[in-house]
């Protein structure tokens, strides 16, 4: 873990709600490996009501040009000021933080469900998993075509499905609706989101005997162990999101209990 | 180069500036950001006779200029704490001092009896001023009998430096102070977090499962600093001040009301490098302003 | 379109929002910047027997998401009051209320008992809990004996809608509420200003000339709403809620935990025209939400 | 008084320290009328430090281009972030606030001494009595050469004299060791800048018999008379700086007691 300036290099409007900022650190030093899943604690300035940092998910690290991605929905004052950082800005992160997501011990076919901005995460391992070999599925999910972001970046590492809720992209309905689910064969499911898609992906994994792990969104103050804040009830007891998650093996959630 | 130590009862700390229980884990939380071995001292988080699991989720809401918190003194209990983490953290080159809280007195002197006997562990932090807790807590801290009882207690068993922390959710902080003064506290810390809450309007629910909770940061400073210059008007044992420091002007601002130390609390989670800057511009500021010691700076505020 | 009226008292508010005593002057102050006749009312500045000068300079000192004030009172005493402010400004198309303040319980009554003659005078808001004056003031509102003698005083003279005005800096708010409600008080209205101060940290002056002063602004909505919360889960009588309220979202935030009306303070000195801003916001969310009157949101927040 | 949006059309630094800003009604609505010595008050967004407004004085009215010029010297956050403005970005003002200087009746030779970014509003006021035909004489002073702002401007409405106390421009010295005050005769005198710069002023209006206004920057909450906080200690009592000034005939004030 590190607190490091960064610089804003570029920040692109997908939609009218997200933004894909991508960030160098200020010294040009090599960045520390990072996991997919793992996140970072972006410290807003300039706000009269944001004291806390803000978590976002690795989106993507791109070694080539020593550039981590951040992928940003506008929610609220602080993601809304991330949003509206320009290039040659001054960021500072806390990085990388968090556990990550289990990359299966034997190659096989994988099944990446991501809605809405929770698709963030899922780029960077898509991308680490299909680099070692494994069958890589994208199923993205969101209420409009729009919502469908950084589709080309991943098409380049693995099959890409979708859903819309107006059916104006891929198939009509949630994702946990689509067709794959009921034709494919899958070995492993990662999933981030929404708590109701994560719960019915979760609903589905377990009816099918499938491996999976979700990535959660708790409320964070610190985002390194220290605090207590960002708990999550599992059957070990209370634990903290940032640190022993933010990724969880369904089995150890109590949400459908 | 002025000098930095300080004297908190029988223990003396390299300088004045320390971590506040709650926000700084263990100290290990904090290893990759900053040396440990140059702070003043870190008081872990606070302890307990039984392991607790705390209070449920959601346990945080930001507020203007802070946060509440309702985390509830989830920790593995006293046992865990000596046969588990003393051990990892016991040759940091820095005072570590462990927050102890209790539903009853019993608790807390079964918890200080057991941390007594540990060699590396100077002092107690006795915590009477948790507001997240349902028995105990902050209970003791708002009346200047059971303050005084709870410390007396700890007292006759703990023989090393005794700090009680001091709850601001009451009329008069330096009648308390006081009463603990007189119980045989060798230090007073003040302030705990202040009893808040906040609503979501649109599900119009509290935004802490347990309502109420704690409020830090930022926005309580300037009563803080109030109530540490009140404090120190009335008793003669040093102070441990906090509240909302973020930088070292405010350290030096708890100082001059009266603070012989002082602790970062939640400002940690911000900048979790702020309590190494802090001891760097106090250096500073006494440099600048030709004062040898920092204690020479203890309640000089010019009135 | 939702009900707005409200009702505190013998008295109706055409809306739940109102200006705070000390921040909204006479309401002329505010006259070029809105509609005055839009308000549920206006507190109008503390009010003495006797003209008061107020502290020394400096007043006031900017803190995290607040500020600092000890202006004292200044005010010109009840008999210019009634003579010269009262004629200017009994004709508004809303309630005026005068915050009345005392060093003595005489004090107190004599100033209520000139103020009942007015016929455009439906109410006064007993200040006991201003932190700015050397006597009385606050002191009055610390005990829950003081406290329910100088409202049951106030009740005998007073026929009109009493306000009770209660401070923050006590153990137990609601003790205090219970205590005015049984001396006869209509209402409770909270919080005043909590007790806090600032230092100058180069000239290691307090930046107040009094040291201490009174906090206001969003910093301190956290406590003031759990306050609001536990009052209302302790009296009968409606409650008026203030403490940092800025917008319309933390007026039903204060609503939610119990108050029946609101008092909009510090903010109108950044946005002159906070006040009726919220009102729109209030009546916006009630729609939104489907609520036919504001009174059936008062304390109904979800647990 | 108005609460107004305006709209940024130039910020122009003038040395290290001050930015001269001009702004427009963000509705391009003719403003009100306007008096030097009265002030505005700006709102700073985007600061976590900042909650209350900053006072400014009115520097020029620029009635031919509807603009109004703030002259801001940087000395904490607040006037950080108003140096920091860019062309286009809105400015929310309350203006005109506070009382103004006198004119006197009679046509006669005035005195207007500035110190530092004191000088900010005896631009309009040097302005409004040359329109008037007032004799008009400028004393600026400052550490430094480059402290002396704005001489063009000044130069088109009277004569104008410095001091630097590093003797890089002007006189050396300080304003009230200049030679006119030895050499000239004035009917009146205003003064704005340090306190102890408007006290030795003060002390020489009255010495030499000369009427004085000074104008005051006390702390203030509000502006315009609502809160009682920016008070200054008069012969009559506690005033408001925001109502009843922030321009006093000397002879109001204790200093000199
Ligand atoms: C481990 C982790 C990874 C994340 N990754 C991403 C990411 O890659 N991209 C992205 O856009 N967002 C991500 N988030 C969510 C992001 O942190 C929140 O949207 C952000 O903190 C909201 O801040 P705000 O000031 O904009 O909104 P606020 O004004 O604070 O809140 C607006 C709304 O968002 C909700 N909210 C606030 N904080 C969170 C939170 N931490 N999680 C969920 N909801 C919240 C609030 O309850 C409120 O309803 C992640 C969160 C976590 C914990
Ligand atoms: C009527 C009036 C007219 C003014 N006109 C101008 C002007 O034309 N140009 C200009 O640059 N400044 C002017 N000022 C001063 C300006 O308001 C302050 O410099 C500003 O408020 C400081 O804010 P800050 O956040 O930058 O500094 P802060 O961080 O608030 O304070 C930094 C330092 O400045 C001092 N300070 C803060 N506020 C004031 C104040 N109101 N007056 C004096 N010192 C203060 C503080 O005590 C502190 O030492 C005027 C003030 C008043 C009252
Ligand atoms: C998340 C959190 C947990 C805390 N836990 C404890 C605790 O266990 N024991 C304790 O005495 N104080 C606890 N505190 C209070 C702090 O030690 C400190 O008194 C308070 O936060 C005020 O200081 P600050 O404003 O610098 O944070 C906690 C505070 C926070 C924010
Ligand atoms: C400058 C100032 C003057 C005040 N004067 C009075 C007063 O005369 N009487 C009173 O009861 N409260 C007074 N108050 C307290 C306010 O009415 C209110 O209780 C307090 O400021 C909290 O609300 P806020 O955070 O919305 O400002 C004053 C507050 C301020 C900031
Ligand atoms: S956010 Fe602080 S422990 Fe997880
Ligand atoms: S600044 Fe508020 S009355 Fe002058």
């Amino acid at each position: 873990m590190k607190v490091l300036d960064f610089i804003v290099c570029s920040n692109e409007p997908l939609n009218d709600q997200n933004h894909l900022i991508k960030v160098v650190p200020a010294n040009n030093e090599p960045m520390p490996e990072m996991f997919p899943g793992q996140f970072v604690q972006i410290l807003v300035k300039n706000s009269p009501n944001v004291f806390l940092r803000r978590p976002v998910s690795i989106n993507n690290v791109d070694l080539a040009n020593n550039e981590l991605w951040l992928l940003v929905k506008r929610v609220g004052e602080g993601t809304e000021k991330i949003c509206k950082s320009s290039t040659g800005d001054i960021m500072n992160l806390i990085f990388p933080l968090g556990n990550s997501f289990t990359i299966p011990e034997e190659k096989c076919t994988t099944l990446l469900i991501g809605g809405g901005v929770g698709t963030a995460p899922m780029l960077f391992l898509g991308k680490k998993l299909s680099e070692k070999g494994y069958n890589v599925n994208f199923l993205l999910g969101g209420r409009t075509a729009s919502d469908i972001l950084q589709i080309t970046d991943f098409e380049k590492y693995g099959n890409v499905y979708c859903t819309t809720e107006d059916g104006s992209f891929g198939e009509i309905g949630f994702v946990t609706d689509h067709t794959i689910l009921q034709n494919n064969k899958f070995d492993f499911i990662y999933t981030c989101g929404p708590k109701p898609m994560m719960v019915a992906v979760a609903k589905y994994a377990v009816s099918k005997g499938i491996e999976c792990e979700a990535s959660l969104e708790n409320l964070m103050a610190c985002g390194f162990g220290a605090c207590l804040c960002c708990i999550e009830k599992t059957v070990r007891g209370n634990i903290c999101t940032c640190t022993e998650g933010p990724v969880f093996n369904i089995k150890e959630l109590t949400w459908l209990d | 180069m002025a000098g930095l130590e300080v004297q908190i009862g029988d223990l003396k700390f390299k300088n004045p500036v320390t971590t506040a229980s709650g926000t700084f884990g263990y100290g290990t939380e904090y290893k990759d950001f900053i040396d440990l071995g140059a702070l003043g001292g870190i008081f872990v988080k606070g302890t307990t006779l039984e392991p607790r699991q705390g209070n449920d989720y959601p346990r945080m809401a930001e507020t203007p200029s802070g946060m509440l918190n309702a985390v509830g003194l989830q920790n593995k209990g006293v046992d865990y704490f000596i046969n588990h983490l003393y051990p990892e953290i016991k040759d940091y080159d820095t005072n570590i001092i462990v927050n102890v809280s209790g539903s009853t007195i019993e608790d807390y002197v079964t918890t200080a009896e057991k941390l007594a006997d540990l060699d590396k562990m100077p002092a107690i932090e006795l915590n009477i001023s948790c507001p997240n807790v349902k028995e105990g807590g902050m209970s003791f801290g708002v009346s200047c009998e059971s303050a005084a009882k709870v410390t007396r207690a700890v007292r006759d068993v703990f023989p090393k430096t005794l700090i009680v922390k001091l709850s601001p959710n009451v009329t008069s902080i330096s009648e308390i102070a006081l009463a603990v003064e007189g119980a045989g506290a060798d230090s007073v810390s003040l302030v705990n977090t202040f009893l808040g809450m906040a609503i979501d309007i649109e599900s119009k629910k509290p935004k802490l499962s347990t309502i109420t909770g704690g409020l830090s940061g930022p926005c309580i400073k300037p009563i803080a600093v109030r109530m540490v210059w009140e404090v120190y008007n009335t008793v003669k044992i040093p102070i441990i001040g906090m509240g909302g420091i973020s930088n070292w002007q405010d350290a030096i601002e708890f100082i001059l009301a009266g603070s012989t130390a002082i602790q970062v609390g939640t400002y940690n989670f911000i900048d979790p490098t702020a309590s190494v800057k802090i001891i760097e511009g106090i250096e500073e500021y006494l440099d600048r302003h030709r004062i040898t010691s920092v204690t020479d700076l203890v309640g000089q505020m010019r009135i």
